[in-house]
């Protein structure tokens, strides 16, 4: 169903149940929700899984979330940077469970599971600890291990500009998860920095179309 | 007696909620979107890689980079996207369109489909997109006459003809009555012109 | 490597193989690279496949190429038009072999040879005629067929115009099958309207980045 | 004796063809950038979503939305692209980038990369793109100093380190030495500083 727009972060959030799996979008700070991510912290439901690159920056945003106690589990490819202190203390603690996922399967499984792919086999991790108890198979003299998708609830996402079709351009390597979180989740919220009437974005220049928008809202 | 093809189309499009993502097939279910109110909000899916494809083009606005999957040239209204292939199909597989609109040679109470091959030996095989089309959308609504030239049935125990797809079909509709294909069998939802008794009488198929 | 400019068609096909798989972009005759096609054909290359949407229209481009006898095989989606009369009449008499893919495993298939998967699971003709042969396995509770990728030696396609990066833009449902063929082949050729400078294309609006592109060509 | 870190990177930049697509990993792979002239022509891919990448970003050019994977803001010159996650680690894993420039903690006379982790129990895992990485480029070149602080060796028999990839490394520059990996071993292209006698007596490798 075409999207609809919401008045504030809060209103766009509402709903997300204890327990449910929430894409996050963003590479370190570049494209992270932050006003989504702080409504969801505000609006209070726990066990989370979070799927992201990261596992937050400093003290806000998915940071602050995790430090809300929120999160139950992380699935991430580089949870620890320099400032990721957070998520450190609470994983050295034993309070927050974590799964690594090579950066390019994170982003192929989210694709595979908006794409309706089942299963794709893919050589990235062969013969490392990563490829534990999955299954590996030789296709044309190469090994290949199956990647399931990762399939979420919701997916909160940060786009530059939407139109009220929901079609949303990004800005820059800002981009990065958005337009795949946005196809792998039931409920796709975005938050833009402006709404446009429809025709206002160049139909050659959408990157994610309308279609994969459910939520929007302009902080 | 019994529902014209205009009126089928509009019985189809009435059944079509406010801003859903629909794809509608080639041939008969295209004229299901000269029935769809603009107000409605209804986008439409063609893919060959657009989304909110407009209607058929005429005159000056036919340009041969801007066609449908049937290939007819159609218009750009405000608001369109356009995406590859690959992209295309993964939009109508992961199940993001709310409702396909497929024409069929037979549905069979199951709601196996059957629409993409005669299977007759002299046939030059293409399926294009039917097969990927039966299975993505959230709903898979048929549109077809009831039964053949010749008067048989295209509503059956099982389809005789090739399959385009298993379990598939959510809805028929027919000039005679509109179908709901159930998990404990086919319910009539609608008849026009004929009695209940009438279709029991002429279908093989168990009717709720 | 950077893409190379051509001085013209002929020279920018140069030097495909008898028995190549040649991936030719277009749905129907929009985004259909006749220049290119034509001057494959006048460059004699044998025993061709073809991986097509199509099988030709009328009797120019892929038609044409049919008809002059260079095409053992064509992988497409949907032969049977009316006007394939070239196709159709070289399949009756048994001197074209024809493999039929559903469009959505057309384009899936092209897809996974441009990004390294080995095969996937894909639930489109599942219990069909089309699934004879191939591995089925049930996932989640769905049933899903294994498809492989199918890489190309030379993809040529048509776009709207390129910059010197060899970064391409299309034109509206003529964009279909390129940008996919271009990830599949080993050699991709483009014919475009146009060939700007760098920077003369939005960044954020590149469809096809350069690194897909080895050979342009401005007809 | 043996080659500065400028050298090094030096080094690595005058192996790389013209034109190529190279990815520079984080850390002293992206010192490789400083020394491409630019009529090279080698357009930098960026695995969170550009290729044609720029320099460095300084003052008023810093935009938190144009950063590279090392999350260092930098610059879009002409004939950028931007693309999704998905996108491009397609373009990585499907084999299109020419080179990509790693460090590593060790590397095994067979190939074998380990860069991503060290194993030690209180370490937080974390691999990024390194896996992808490791098996998509057409070459890789590990950048790595050839002793540990210690002076342990990190062209080794086999890696005791987690690996990254099996059998993916093709090239390794050290300050010591070049060596490539072939299928039947490792050969020393150039020493720098020390006798090839030298080196094999330091290593636990056989060096042809």
């Amino acid at each position: 169903m075409t999207a609809t727009e919401y008045p504030d972060p809060d209103q766009a959030v509402a709903g997300i149940a204890d327990g449910a799996t929430v894409a996050i979008g963003g590479f370190g700070s570049a494209g992270q929700p932050v006003e989504l991510i702080d409504a969801l912290r505000r609006s209070g439901p726990r066990e989370l899984t979070v799927v992201s690159n990261n596992a937050g920056n400093g003290d806000f945003g998915l940071a602050a979330l995790l430090a809300a106690g929120r999160v139950r589990k992380v699935i991430c490819s580089f949870p620890r940077q320099s400032d990721s202190y957070v998520f450190d203390e609470l994983y050295r603690s034993g309070r927050i469970e974590l799964e690594v996922v090579p950066q390019g399967n994170l982003a192929e499984r989210l694709r595979a599971a908006g794409a309706g792919i089942g299963a794709f086999f893919c050589p990235t991790g062969v013969g490392t600890a990563l490829a534990e108890g999955k299954e590996q198979r030789t296709i044309d003299g190469r090994d290949y291990l199956l990647e399931y998708p990762i399939r979420a609830d919701v997916a909160l996402i940060k786009a530059h500009r939407a139109d009220r079709m929901g079609n949303l351009v990004y800005r820059k390597t800002a981009r990065n998860f958005g337009p795949v979180m946005a196809t792998a989740a039931r409920i796709t919220v975005a938050q833009v920095g402006q709404i446009l009437e429809a025709g206002a974005i160049d139909p050659e220049a959408v990157v994610t179309p309308g279609i994969f928008v459910d939520r929007l809202v302009t902080v | 007696m019994g529902l014209s093809k205009d009126e089928l189309a509009a019985a189809v499009a009435r059944d079509i909620p406010a801003g859903a993502y629909v794809n509608l097939g080639i041939g008969q279910p295209t004229t299901v979107a000269d029935n769809l109110h603009p107000e409605s909000g209804v986008v439409l899916h063609t893919e060959n890689g657009m989304l909110g494809m407009g209607r058929a083009a005429v005159g000056e606005e036919i340009d041969p980079d801007l066609i449908n999957a049937g290939k007819i040239a159609v218009t750009e209204p405000p608001g369109a996207a356009y995406f590859h292939h690959a992209d295309s199909f993964a939009m109508m597989r992961g199940g993001h369109l709310d409702v396909c609109v497929l024409g069929a040679f037979q549905v069979s109470a199951r709601g196996d489909l059957a629409n993409w091959h005669t299977g007759e030996p002299g046939a030059i095989p293409a399926v294009g997109g039917a097969m990927d089309l039966a299975i993505g959308a959230k709903q898979v609504f048929v549109m077809m006459s009831l039964f053949t030239r010749d008067g048989r049935p295209k509503l059956v125990p099982e389809c005789g003809y090739p399959l385009t797809g298993r379990r598939c079909v959510n809805r028929v509709y027919t000039e005679c009555a509109v179908f709901e294909i159930e998990a404990d069998g086919v319910r009539v939802r609608e008849t026009y012109g004929i009695s209940l008794t009438e279709l029991r009488d002429r279908l093989e198929v168990d009717l709720s």
